[in-house]
């Protein structure tokens, strides 16, 4: 590397572009910040790379001591990192303005600060997956105690201390953040250049320029141009482990069998599992996946099951291509069968698309799922919306066969069924069945490691037999790097934007 | 009336000026032959399309640029031919030996520039100077012309000014350095009677002063029977009638000038039926045979019909020609 | 003061002027945008829809591409010649109605507030000051947001964008007309004021309309292609093609034909209807300015 | 012979409100028209004289109640036409007719000849088709175009013809009085002449009245019977045209003929130099407008007060301080 | 005149532009009025902000606190009072999305960059279209005149977006002369700036040729001739300047197209103007920063209205000496 390099690094802008992790759904600030638990760059798995050296819990998972490396310390003068620190930060994260959706579960913890660099988190509920607060996705981040007592939230806003391998440096609204280099961190961790800028640039062909000019180390890409940069001899680095689940849902109490009367037979076409059936046997997923994301994508059982957590059914994954399989006449004959399209009052089913951010590839899912359906008999009809929109519309359940949706994996499985499907669920995506909320009832009071697994497994395999989704695929995070400049980078795609461990990135 | 001098001041020859379009060509000017001389006044008398303003735009060689132009023919001021000079000796000519006034007052200055800055301009091309003597001879010209309160004028702009005002400046302009040839093309003819009436004044004022040229361009007959000494009818391009004031009027050889001339309502005298002249001018490309006014005209036979009457002397002394067949007759 | 007689000579040589007849610009609008709007059915050579995954990317004809996809295939496979020929429906659609709005609103607007002036024309020459002054792409994203992106909503943003200006452009030319002496002369003989309007003033600006209306045909289309580009155009899967090339803009570096096809397909309508509009303009009314 | 007033016009006043000044903030009135008194008489022919912006037009307009005077009124058969409505009106319209000055602007470019023609009769009678186009063609008849030209637009003719068609609209309803607001100002020379005769067939064969707005003091003296010289919006002098040119009483009507050219140059004219540049109508000079220019003015009183009309004879008036003592 | 008259006359004049300036922002307000209601209703009906600003798994008490804190449980009615209350003080709230930004404050800091990207354009396309439509005209019908009119219509049938992404790989990637996006240096305008300016150079032109064509056969171009002032000094002194009022009089309209071109290049180049501001903020339902990014467009572009109409009277003594 050079003596002064600066690496560039251009991404669709976020949500929100905020020095305050907690009130936003997503942030850069991560370089400069840290969690109490990491994950392993190769594997993903949870690791001691960040704050805590070590962790315990009880037997119920009700609480969870976390010790913090002694020598860890905040950058730019504001001393150590202790319990209190991590105390602060837990207020300040569980407070009113807190919008960070990983943290749910802190809400309801207490914390005590055992002595200057124990903390525990006591719970009123077991909490298995209480390390999901603590790493990756919308985690908890913590923020120097010192610097607020001094400066206030204005200290963070301008210039928040924290204690990763970088330090803030500045923000030009809506355009860049950059992050200096620490050069002795304490963890040992040295990057070999000196600052570190990230790009908001919105069109991905003005990315991928960016790219080419050199002007950019790396950006990320919608996977149609992620294939073009690697032509033009670019490398294309995808996250150690799967980033993003994708799949399609049905909305409505469409399993409920108590919703029978009031569902009128427009929306509630799907309520039939034939037709489900039928919808999910119309696509040709290899195909559909080929286009959409390239080789070596994996088709995805069940939305929210996931090799790494708890509840994963290899049943389900090795039924997958009987009961999912590609089949356009096994869906014709249901549909017939279901009485679709003729008994139906309304022919026309709306496949409503929200076009998110760094998701280009949903439009197409769209066209293409449409397609599909169409070669059946289904009759759908798209309205691109932009997200809000959309969830307006999931929300008023005035969109009926609804959204490609993502969410990042790292979330456990065990949370994610209770988040999409039961009634825990926001009510649009409550499917209303009785057994899978049952189920998910039983899960939450359940500690029992085994036991936990075949609740799980109950859901996926209640989820997977009654068609109550449509489920796509695991995609990992990637990002594309100049070749001339980068030799290479890994991260586990375990963040919202999928990157991280930005000090591992190796500069030819 | 008698000039005794061996070159006039301006001699046109045969002039032919070509305009050509989409829809083909014609001459407006065909074959003109007139001379002016010093201090003398020569109208030029025609209705609508008849190529008044072509004659005058050719003897300055500002032709509309693609349009039109000079197919053959001399112009010579003082014996020097103007069509052999190149343009930027034209450009010396222009303003300084031959200037024009043009119809319309409303139009003919720039409404973005003073008074004073147009006028010396028009110096400063010529004999160019410091910027206050420049002033200076505004104001000068603008007295001249007999601009009230001309300190103060030289610093408004047109629309500050009245018709007549700023048909003064204009004439200032022309005068500003005294060309041997002023072209005034239609200058009144949207000026009120009274001031109408004080410009040709000042016009015969300043020619007397100078004993410059003067080509009057107009179709009103009281200018001409007023102002000018020689007459020139023109009627589709060509000159149908040639000679002093008082012989045509008194004696008209072509029956256009003479219908042309009973046309006009008398502001003393006779109340009977004036004369008129049935049909219009042919269209610029019409082709035709013989003479052009033949089928307006009521006295026309089939000679007329036939033949273009060649230019022919109608008294002898070669000081009155008319194309007309009826002048051999007589 | 109008000058009539441009009517007089323009008339004349009624001939001649079918001899100009603008034959470039027209051919091409016909085989870029008319015919394939109305027969795209027979000439496509594809479903515009139906993508086909073995097919992707082919470039086109003289880039290594076949003849079975003459102008090459997009992302899905499906066939760029076909979606542009299916789209011109579209496309002539949103510019034809979206326009017909701004006409119609534009024209009775203007025509009432010229010829009636006071509080009513007041209050027109405020909205379209208003009108002006929203940058119609924020609009374009509020109304789409409001009433979901459709064909609607994108025919009533087009409609929005243009109105103010046919407004102006007839209230102008109404002011002039209603002082000039037809109308006066009309009056003395005692016509009302709808008979003056509409068989006196009306048929008088209609030239103006008429071309101001062509040269809006361009605008139109790139505010739909503008409308696609922030995601809020005429929804996919149909080909207008603002979509068309806003969906391709992403590999114009690589994929080029995806994007290149459309586009020059917009360009060429934009240019002869343009050239369309200019030639109308010098025929109709040479002194009309261009806005 | 005394003939019967068909108009009557008592005191008529217009005055405009005009925005001057930078960004037009400043608000004069031009006093287009004052205190007018006048009359029109079965058959005969009214000229109105004067420079150019002395309230000509304005006048006109009024007559045609094309504007609502600021004071006075215009009685038509002893109705105010200002009040008249309904039938009373329609009658007005159809008898009281006009031509402009412009051939090229007073005729709609998109609309055929024949109905060009007809309209005043459309619009003011019930006639069926047939009628009208019996009328229409008696009108082309009348101004000497073809019967076959009403099926024609405007564009496809010259000026002197686009003014018969307008002369031809202007008649169809058999109007008592047309009024001419310089109608041959805007021919060429060699047309003018067959319109001027084409006036004075009509006024023969139909009894019409005129009243004539001309700039050309010969065509007035040729046309009109009676000439009122106007300046600045007032009435200077009234009287038989005859009467009026050969022996003009106010210094204005004197100058204005002075100045005018006679097409025969044997003609000798004294001319009366006017000093002075045209007044402006926003600031007219106080007391008689006429004073800064007169070549009579008589002092004081000239600068001070307005002269009030005098009447000469029965058929002469005057405002002039020359004549009140 | 005298001296005191013209004095007199002097004040009288400032004391008129002062009360037309007056009249002028009073129009201007009323229509700013009526531009915060469509604002206001628009973004109201345009989707929840609920969706757009809390996750998808947002629990309903999050979204009542959010209702409660951001006054969405108020009748329309009054959260309109509210708004135009705050409004006339420069408050529009505070951003939902940019945390803790103020919004008028947040898109006035916005402006500088899009006002100085459309400065550039506005530039730009004068300084092309002027000579290109003063060229087009003098040689009305030559092959100039076809390839300035051609060149100019170009840059109208190019959808803008894809003429700026062109304009980054052929000038950015291939030749490497500039920046591909973001602001910073000049060089980083450039480009945005041409994808903004040939759009309007082509109106700009046209109007220049039809506004030079009348000029040029004016009476008082023949006068100049006459003159005999050379033709370069007749055609850009002489002519340009009478000319050069028609396209002023565009610039209100001028502006505005620049301001709506602006929406969508900022998006391409990633500069961050105003224009990425409104987009941002529309798609993410922060009504705050939306009222307040189309008032201020707005106010741009009445106040460049109501100095085109003061340029208007200083270039055209017409008007001033009226
Ligand atoms: N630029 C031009 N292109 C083509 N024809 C022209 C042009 N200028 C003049 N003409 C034609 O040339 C003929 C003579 O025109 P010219 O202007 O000399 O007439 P004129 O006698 O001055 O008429 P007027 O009394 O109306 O001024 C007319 O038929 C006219 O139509
Ligand atoms: N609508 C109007 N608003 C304001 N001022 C007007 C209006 N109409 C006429 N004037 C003014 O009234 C005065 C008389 O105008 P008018 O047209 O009657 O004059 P005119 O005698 O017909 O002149 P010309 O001979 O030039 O036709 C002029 O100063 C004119 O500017
Ligand atoms: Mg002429
Ligand atoms: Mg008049």
């Amino acid at each position: 590397a050079m003596a002064s390099e600066k690496v560039v690094i251009a991404v669709s802008p976020l949500g929100a572009d905020s020095n305050l992790y907690w009130t936003t759904t997503g942030a850069f600030i991560f370089p400069s910040m840290q969690t109490l638990v990491g994950n392993d760059a190769a594997t993903g798995k949870y690791d001691n790379s960040q704050l805590a050296e070590s962790w315990e819990h009880n037997e119920d998972f009700t609480s969870w001591t976390f010790k913090l490396h002694p020598n860890a310390e905040f950058n730019g003068e504001w001393g150590p990192v202790t319990a209190a620190d991590v105390v602060h930060s837990f207020n300040i994260h569980t407070g009113d303005d807190a919008k960070l959706s990983g943290i749910k579960q802190l809400k309801t913890a207490t914390i005590t600060a055992v002595d200057d660099h124990t903390v525990r988190f006591d719970l009123p509920s077991p909490v298995p997956n209480f390390l999901f607060s603590h790493a990756g996705r919308g985690s908890l981040v913590i923020y120097s105690k010192a610097q607020f007592e001094a400066e206030g939230i204005e200290g963070y806003e301008t210039a928040p201390a924290g204690s990763g391998p970088f330090q803030y440096e500045g923000r030009e609204v809506g355009q860049s953040l950059t992050f200096t280099t620490i050069k002795d961190h304490w963890t040992g961790v040295s990057p070999e250049f000196d600052e570190i800028e990230f790009r908001w640039v919105s069109e991905p062909s003005t990315r991928f320029a960016m790219l080419s000019a050199g002007e950019a180390h790396a950006v990320t890409l919608p996977r149609d141009l992620r294939e073009d940069a690697a032509e033009a001899g670019q490398s294309v680095l995808s996250s150690s482990a799967g980033a993003m689940q994708s799949t399609m849902l049905f909305t409505g109490q469409f399993m409920n069998p108590e919703a029978e009367e009031t569902r009128d037979a427009r929306t509630y076409a799907w309520a039939d599992v034939r037709v489900r059936e039928a919808v999910n046997r119309a696509l040709d997923r290899d195909g559909i996946l080929e286009v959409l994301y390239g080789e070596g994508v994996e088709a995805l059982p069940v939305y929210t099951m996931d090799p790494r957590f708890p509840g994963y059914s290899q049943d389900l994954a090795d039924r997958f291509d009987a009961d999912y399989g590609y089949d356009p006449e096994k869906a014709m004959a249901l549909l017939k069968e279901a009485g679709y399209p003729d008994a139906f009052d309304n022919a026309a089913i709306p496949l409503v698309v929200t076009s998110l951010a760094g998701n280009p590839e949903f439009a197409q899912m769209a066209e293409l799922v449409q397609a599909y359906l169409d070669v059946v008999g289904i009759q759908t009809e798209m309205r691109e919306q932009d997200w809000a929109t959309g969830n307006t519309a999931i929300r008023g359940f005035t969109a009926d066969f609804v959204t490609p949706m993502r969410n990042a994996p790292v979330r456990p499985a065990a949370l994610g069924v209770q988040i999409f499907f039961t009634d825990q669920a926001s009510p649009h995506l409550n499917v209303g069945d009785p057994e899978i909320n049952d189920l998910g009832a039983k899960l939450v009071s359940e500690t029992n490691p085994a036991l936990r697994d075949e609740l799980l497994q109950g859901m996926f395999t209640r989820i997977f037999d009654g068609y109550a989704h449509i489920p796509m695929a695991a995609v990992p995070a990637s990002v594309v790097v100049n070749s001339d400049l980068v030799e290479g980078w890994s991260f586990p795609g375990s963040t919202s934007s999928g990157l991280s461990h930005y000090e591992l990135i190796d500069l030819k | 009336m008698t000039q005794t001098q061996d070159t006039p001041l301006l001699e046109v020859k045969d002039l032919r000026v070509e305009i050509s379009t989409k829809a083909g060509s014609f001459y407006p000017v065909n074959g003109h032959n007139f001379t002016l001389n010093k201090g003398e006044t020569l109208g030029i008398v025609g209705e609508s399309g008849s190529g008044k303003s072509m004659t005058a735009t050719s003897l300055v060689r500002l032709l509309p640029k693609h349009a039109a132009k000079v197919k053959s023919g001399s112009i010579k001021l003082e014996g020097r031919e103007l069509l052999d000079l190149s343009e930027a000796e034209m450009r010396k000519v222009r303003g300084s030996e031959i200037a024009m006034i043009l119809q319309d007052p409303q139009t003919s200055l720039n409404p973005s520039f003073t008074v004073g800055e147009q006028i010396s301009e028009a110096f400063r091309l010529h004999a160019p100077g410091p910027k206050k003597t420049m002033r200076a001879r505004a104001i000068d010209a603008l007295r001249k012309v007999k601009v009230a309160a001309p300190e103060h004028r030289v610093d408004c702009y047109p629309n500050e000014l009245s018709g007549g005002m700023r048909q003064r400046v204009v004439g200032a302009i022309a005068i500003s350095c005294e060309p041997k040839i002023i072209i005034a093309d239609e200058p009144t003819t949207s000026l009120d009677v009274t001031v109408q009436a004080q410009y040709l004044r000042l016009l015969k004022e300043l020619q007397d002063d100078t004993g410059m040229g003067i080509i009057f361009i107009t179709h009103d007959f009281g200018i001409v029977a007023n102002l000018c000494h020689k007459i020139v009818v023109m009627y589709f391009g060509r000159i149908v009638e040639s000679g002093s004031v008082e012989r045509i009027f008194a004696n008209p050889a072509h029956p256009y000038t003479e219908a042309l001339i009973g046309a006009v309502p008398k502001l003393r005298g006779h109340k009977g039926r004036l004369t008129t002249i049935k049909g219009q001018p042919p269209a610029p490309m019409e082709p035709l045979q013989g003479c052009p006014f033949a089928p307006r005209c009521e006295k026309a036979d089939s000679r007329c019909f036939a033949e273009l009457p060649p230019t022919l002397d109608a008294d002898g002394d070669g000081e009155h020609l008319a194309s007309c067949w009826r002048v051999l007759d007589q | 003061m109008i000058d009539f007689s441009v009517n007089r000579v323009s008339a004349m040589r009624f001939w001649v002027r079918l001899w100009s007849l603008p034959l470039v610009p027209i051919t091409i609008l016909l085989v870029v945008f008319i015919i394939p709007a109305f027969f795209a059915d027979f000439i496509a050579p594809h479903d515009p829809y139906v993508p086909n995954l073995r097919a992707r990317l082919q470039p086109p004809v003289g880039f290594g591409g076949t003849w079975e996809y003459i102008l090459g295939t997009d992302r899905l496979g499906r066939d760029i010649l076909s979606r542009i020929l299916h789209g011109a429906w579209y496309v002539l659609a949103v510019s034809m109605i979206g326009i017909a709005v701004g006409v119609v609103v534009g024209t009775t607007l203007g025509l009432i507030a010229g010829y009636a002036r006071g509080w009513f024309d007041g209050l027109v020459m405020r909205l379209v000051d208003i009108s002006l002054a929203l940058p119609a792409m924020l609009l374009a994203l509020a109304l789409a947001a409001a009433i979901g992106a459709s064909f609607l909503s994108v025919v009533i943003v087009v409609g929005f964008a243009l109105w103010a200006y046919f407004a102006r452009q007839v209230r102008a030319e109404v002011l002039l007309l209603r002082n000039s002496d037809f109308v006066a002369r009309s009056q003395v003989a005692g016509s009302s004021h709808t008979r003056i309007l509409f068989r006196h003033i009306l048929p008088n600006v209609m030239n103006t309309i008429v071309v101001l209306a062509t040269l809006q045909v361009g605008i139109a289309i790139m505010l739909d292609a503008s409308l696609s580009f922030l995601g809020i155009g005429i929804p996919r899967p149909t080909p207008t093609w603002g979509l068309l090339v806003s969906d391709g803009r992403d590999f114009i570096a690589t994929d080029w034909w995806i994007s290149f096809f459309p586009g020059l397909a917009i360009l060429l309508t934009v240019m002869s209807a343009n050239m369309l509009g200019d030639w109308l303009r010098e025929q109709l009314d040479p002194r009309q300015r261009q806005i | 012979m005394i003939k019967t007033p068909i108009l009557e016009v008592e005191n008529l006043s217009k005055h405009f409100e005009v925005q001057t000044g930078i960004f037009k903030r400043e608000t004069k009135i031009v006093k287009a028209a004052t205190d007018l008194n006048f009359h029109i008489s079965e058959g005969e022919t009214l000229a109105l004289v004067g420079e150019s912006g002395c309230g000509k037009t304005t006048t006109t307009r009024l007559l045609l109640k094309l504007q609502t005077p600021t004071a006075g009124r215009v009685l038509y058969d002893g109705q105010d036409i200002n009040t008249l409505n309904g039938q009373g009106l329609k009658t007005y319209r159809s008898k009281v007719q006009a031509v402009f000055q412009d051939p090229w602007s007073s005729i709609n470019p998109r609309v055929r000849i024949g109905d060009f023609i007809a309209e005043p009769l459309i619009v003011n009678e019930k006639v069926d088709s047939n009628e009208v186009d019996r009328r229409v063609n008696a009108a082309l008849d009348a101004v000497g175009l073809r019967r076959q030209d009403a099926r024609k637009f405007p564009h496809e003719f010259s000026g002197g013809q686009r003014q018969r068609i307008a002369i031809a609209s202007a008649i169809i309803t058999r109007p008592r009085l047309v009024i001419l607001d310089e109608p041959v100002s805007g021919l060429d020379v060699s047309i003018r002449s067959q319109i001027i005769n084409l006036f004075k067939d009509l006024q023969a064969e139909y009894a019409l009245s005129y009243i004539l707005v001309a700039h050309d003091l010969a065509t007035t003296r040729y046309l009109a019977d009676r000439v009122a010289v106007m300046y600045l919006g007032q009435m200077v002098e009234q009287g038989n045209t005859d009467d009026v040119f050969d022996a003009p009483a106010h210094p204005y009507t004197e100058a204005l003929l002075s100045a005018a050219l006679s097409a025969d140059p044997t003609e000798k004219r004294t001319e009366i130099p006017m000093t002075g540049e045209v007044p402006s109508p926003l600031n007219p000079p106080s007391g008689c407008a006429f004073h800064p220019r007169c070549h009579k003015c008589i002092g004081d009183i000239c600068k001070t007060q307005s002269p009030v009309p005098f009447l000469q004879d029965p058929n002469r008036t005057v405002s002039c301080h020359l004549y009140d003592q | 005149m005298g001296l005191r008259t013209a004095l007199m006359c002097k004040k009288f004049k400032e004391y008129a532009v002062l009360k037309y300036l007056a009249r002028r922002v009073a129009s201007s307000l009323f229509a700013l009025l009526v531009i915060t209601v469509i604002v206001f209703l628009l973004s109201h009906l345009s989707g929840n902000p609920v969706d757009a600003l809390l996750p998808d798994d947002a629990s309903q008490e999050q979204i009542d606190a959010f209702i409660r804190d951001w006054g969405l449980d108020k009748p329309l009615w009054q959260q309109y009072a509210t708004f135009l209350g705050n409004a006339v003080h420069g408050d529009f709230g505070t951003s939902l999305k940019w945390q803790g930004e103020d919004a008028m404050g947040f898109v006035l800091d916005r402006m500088p960059a899009t006002l100085q990207l459309g400065g550039l354009a506005i530039l730009m396309s004068v300084v092309i279209a002027l000579p290109l439509g003063v060229a087009a005209a003098v040689y009305k019908g030559t092959p100039i005149d076809n390839s300035a009119q051609m060149f100019a219509l170009l840059g109208q049938s190019m959808p803008n977006f894809w003429l700026g992404i062109v304009l980054i790989w052929v000038f950015s990637v291939w030749l490497g002369w500039l920046p591909t996006s973001g602001m910073g240096t000049i060089y980083h305008a450039i480009l945005p700036a041409i994808a903004i300016a040939w759009f309007q150079v082509s109106a700009l032109a046209r109007l220049t040729r039809s506004a030079m064509l009348e000029v040029l056969d004016a009476e008082y171009i023949k006068l100049a001739r006459v003159k005999g002032v050379s033709e370069s000094v007749v055609i850009w002194k002489h002519a340009l300047r009478n000319a050069a009022v028609v396209p002023l009089t565009y610039f209100g309209i001028l502006a505005a197209s620049i301001l709506t071109g602006s929406v969508v290049i900022e998006t391409v180049f990633s500069w961050p103007g105003m224009g990425w501001v409104a987009i941002e903020a529309i798609r993410g339902r922060d009504f705050p920063v939306v009222q307040a990014v189309i008032i201020a467009y707005a106010v741009i572009y009445m106040i460049s209205n109501l100095v085109v109409d003061l340029l208007y009277v200083a270039i055209d003594p017409r008007i001033r000496n009226d």
